[in-house]
């Protein structure tokens, strides 16, 4: 978090900037099958960020020494566009974008069925196009419906949801200027139905009571977005191919 | 569509052929239903987002202060360059950039650059010393064929909406960038022995070689490819050099039609 | 130790959880055996060795004179990297970097950074032009588990007795780096369908997700991660944050234990 | 193109500053069989261009994804050595020097009887010592020589040749003046028997009829470094092994 | 070699600068085991140099490509930590480190017993945590004594040693400033029972009067050090597991 | 040439090595007949074509204008690189430099670096701000045996002709790149278990380890080097000592008539 001081993030009335409530989302669109390449394919918009998710198999998994005998293995590319930041972004993988890849997929396989395909591979490809702070929740998102508009059976779906804080105040999920001043960033994938946590990271500082409402906070949201994930689902599926 | 294999599939392109037929019931030289959408991404300064039957690209442009080549002290840089990750398609792998992408990379930079659109000088901030560079990343998010054409247009549509971000790099007000002409590519794919314009997956899938053409506003070549195993002769390219005059003339009208709205 | 296949480790690590006890007869919340060294390596500016049951690393810290960020003119920067080379273990293949051990070096960086121990104004020389960059490698030597709290321990360790070398730089005298806390991380292992604290190499092999907290002298949270497959409750969380307080009290005080000698 | 409008390329008689006619190329020399190691190869030296080809195989193709069930993949790396421009080169392969390499195989692909080697390779390694304008085309002649050299069967040979733009007339064979400062470069790969083409790019302007000028030279020109190709193998069967 | 004239390494009584007779090594010391996660180990201290060496295997050699039908192939990773030298060095192989792995790994299959082993691979990592000239040959001598306490069989043990020239006088086992500002390098790897050299490099300018005194000194500092290794093993093997 | 097999080969130099024989009816310490060619390419500042056998290599040398070292303000820099590329044979693969083409630039870099035949004060042309940076890459085309000799010698060939091209960069009058002294390499292959020089490809295939060395013109050692596996006794080396010296007059004498043609 960068921490500074000095940028006021809350209007004099408690408001956000924006002119968002402490536990409001920004708005979210989803749409399902939008990747006629793909075997499972979403966008989500949520506030200016867009990230595309795209499913293929499950499929042989080779190299054979990342085949798993007992189940089938997600591997997932989370990648920015390099058009999808202020700076632009040198195409390739970075540091950054290898972790969130390793987390999201061991996020993804904690959920989707991967006994019932053993020797296998399911590739989970999110794209960000454009991105404004909370990126790895959005995508986290999108690879869930791309993966329930492939098919793939899951126990649940993970949603990407995020809670920060700013100037001393737990609020819901950050937006750019937010995630730039603000203090702390809790972003998690939370399993709608189960009320597990199958995605975790955390940077900044937060006392135990301030993690403890952020994750009030995520989890209504969670609830809402859910909802949004659900209806774009059923829009596919009653709309017929996109 | 039932994913033939590709000898059965090539049977079945050269038979129809000989009825003058295709696989989708297109004519020889009609392109698929197609959608250019401009300015849909936040961040990118200038982008487009072409949906040509199957297949989605997005072209998004930036920029950046650099200082000018010291031979060349007023004038600024292009640069063009595709990624065809493995989101485009289940045959494409992770990896460094394959031959694939850089030649496609390569084609549309080319077309655009040798069209002369972009006048370098216009791009001169403080000569010798600061000067813009322009940078065009294309993505293709779904191959459903002829990612080259859908590629290119992206890539001209994005560049004809950018705004030049001058303020937030603090050198000026906020401009459109400056563009004359609109080169468009038109490419040709030999399936079941002739040409046909926009290939789709299947008939690129059971083809052979492909003509990649790029014709500036007055109908002059900018830029020539023939990718992939075969050869042509004079005579069919005598023939789709008059298809993609017409075919380019159509597409400009497009983007040009997009850019008013 | 002899190497059980996982199916059946991970069936006597059940059986075990059942009777809340470890393979190796620790309690659930029991760290193993370790020791701590600081000022270890010649030409390294501060550095350290932790040894953790089987687990061996070392950290070393370095500096370099940088030209700070143009937004950010009076602070110096922190860079943590951990190496997890084959020599770690028979697993570790050669190569670039792996996911697992940019995941480490990405969660110890974290976990130092949040908590603000360095304060990165005293890092300036002068303004604009010249700052310290403080570089922390890690180097992890023998992997018998938990390397991720062996790690964090060593590189705040080696941080804490690092000497700033400002006289091979001629920029003023030697002097110590200064650090404000010490924030230690815990990690917490599924095993046996429970967490455990300082997870052993077997209980990795037969065990589920991870989570490793850092928290900082007031008990704050400055890094969270959840690594590998599985899915926890809030009341899990709840419960090994509380063993987590206990253990980096611990911890911070053989710290500052190691430091007055 | 560079395109620069200020540099004369043309003399006042029409002739161009080296003294060649517009349709005139400039001195080519073929050797076959002068690399011991290789199965083929050749040299070809075309103005102060100096490239060399060596052909290895048919051997078996691995890593086995590239192997095709019904024909041989050739296998081309068009590199230029280090100290073969003006400024050093860094040694590896670059985007341009991927771009030709992917071309030049398919293009030879198109000659080559491919289909007698299912599930094979053939190596073609063309290495540019010394570059002077035109090194593609150059490569192009001196691994159809190679192929030659080595026995690998071929329905045509490819010759490589280019024709260009310079102050707004059509020339063949660009040199190093004329491609810096010119306004087209057409390269193209001919089968001298047939008449096809297998390679062809091109950029910069040319309209119609400055294109058809440009291959008619470019025919034209085929024809000679044809004969100067099936000389340099007639002359290494006749004289024995180099 | 550095080679500066001007910097004086030798003291007026004709000692060296901290104090060693010419023939004199570093103080050295050994200890074997201290890795639990590797098969073999051993940690050498050399003057300031701390190598710290592994061993793994024999285990399958994969890719298949590098296996060897009649023989074991030892894989080499020589690699100095990025806080071993006075400027931190970046992860990663370098062409230093590539030279060293690979003359070291041909060095250490002239003693291992590869036959034993067809078709398989043992790994030896060598790690420098802390540089103080002579890398290499600690490295060497770290690496023999890993293999031995792995149980590797060994017709005999290599000790890495290097003289050198200052100021136009042998000396043995150069310091960082020698190495720095002397005349010549010899490293070597002795075969204490034999007499035998499976290691040789050397750089500077020696005369051959030069190069056999400095091997002279070499021979004489291997049967030192060959003693120290001895102790470290007889210990390791009375004291049990580290 | 029969390509044997190596176990069969290895017992047929076994056999050979009894009668003091070679395969190609060579004598122990004959080499193969060679030429040397210099100033042969376009765009290289020196260059120089060496035929050994079937071993076919050239080096090409190129200048660069660089800021010299902080700590070496009036000293140029000399880099000497070798690529081992899939054109020298059948047995090398693309992709990064092996560890065999390492090896072979680092040995002749040292070679000629460590026998001070570059006056590195010579390449300065401001102290502080501007010295010439020499850059030699040799490219080994056809490798049948003793790539490492033929390597050597066209390194120093081609720089000993070489012209400083300054008027280029604009630094003053083109000369002559001041090269003092000639090191030259010979190299000894363990063939049927005894040393011979100037090892064919066959000899390699079924021989042991090799010993480079490289000698100044007062017959003094720059350079020594073991590659593969297999040891030596220091009379072995004695011998082999005396041969090279006679070898490298003779080299050194060669390279010093073409000079001169």
């Amino acid at each position: 978090m960068g921490g500074y001081g000095d940028v006021q993030l809350l209007n004099d009335d408690g408001s956000r900037l924006d002119g968002r409530k402490l536990d409001e989302i920004r708005p979210v669109t989803i749409e399902a099958g939008i990747l006629p390449a793909a075997e499972g394919s979403a966008m989500v918009t949520h506030g200016l960020n867009v990230a595309v998710a795209a499913v293929y198999g499950p499929m042989e998994a080779h190299p054979r020494k990342i085949q798993r005998q007992d189940r089938a293995v997600i591997d997932v590319r989370y990648n920015m566009a390099p058009f999808s930041t202020s700076d632009r972004i040198r195409p390739g993988f970075n540091r950054r974008s290898r972790e969130i890849s390793k987390v999201t997929a061991e996020a993804l396989e904690s959920v989707v069925l991967v006994e019932r395909y053993p020797r296998s591979k399911i590739r989970v490809e999110i794209e960000i196009l454009a991105a404004e702070a909370g990126t790895r929740c959005v995508g986290i998102t999108a690879a869930s419906v791309a993966l329930a508009d492939a098919g793939i059976p899951m126990r649940d779906m993970i949603v990407g949801v995020a809670s920060g804080k700013i100037e001393d105040t737990v609020v819901l999920d950050l937006d750019k200027a937010e995630d730039n001043y603000g203090q702390a960033d809790l972003p998690v994938g939370i399993l709608p139905n189960t009320g597990e946590i199958a995605f975790l990271q955390m940077d900044g500082d937060l006392s135990l009571e301030e993690y403890n409402l952020a994750m009030e906070y995520n989890f209504k949201a969670a609830k809402e977005i859910h909802e949004i994930m659900v209806d774009a689902l059923r829009r596919r599926y009653d709309g017929g191919e996109a | 569509m039932v994913e033939l294999v590709p000898t059965l599939l090539r049977q079945e392109l050269a038979r129809l052929a000989e009825d003058d037929a295709r696989l989708d019931g297109r004519g020889r030289w009609e392109g698929r239903e197609f959608t250019l959408e401009t300015n849909c991404l936040y961040n990118a300064e200038g982008s487009a987002k072409v949906v040509m039957g199957g297949t989605v690209v997005y072209a998004g442009v930036k920029f950046e202060l650099r200082t000018p080549w010291p031979d060349r002290p007023t004038q600024g840089s292009l640069m063009c360059g595709a990624e065809l990750r493995p989101v485009a398609g289940r045959k494409y792998e992770p990896g460094p950039p394959s031959p694939q992408s850089i030649e496609l990379g390569r084609v549309v930079d080319r077309g655009i650059r040798e069209s002369g659109c972009i006048d370098m000088e216009s791009l001169c901030i403080v000569p010798g010393e600061k000067v813009w560079g322009v940078m065009i990343d294309i993505h293709v998010l779904s191959d459903r064929g002829n990612i080259f054409d859908a590629c290119g247009l992206a890539a001209i549509a994005a560049l004809r909406t950018a705004i030049v971000p001058a303020e937030r790099f603090d050198v000026g007000d906020d401009h459109k960038l400056q563009i004359k002409g609109t080169p468009i590519m038109a490419s040709f794919t030999r399936v079941g022995g002739r040409f046909v314009l926009d290939a789709s997956e299947q008939e690129e899938l059971g083809g052979d070689e492909r003509i990649h053409i790029t014709l500036g506003d007055e109908g002059h070549l900018h830029s020539l490819q023939k990718g992939l195993r075969g050869v042509f002769t004079p005579a069919e390219f005598a023939e789709i050099f008059e298809v993609a005059q017409t075919r380019c003339v159509e597409l400009r009208k497009i983007v040009a039609k997009e850019e008013e709205n």
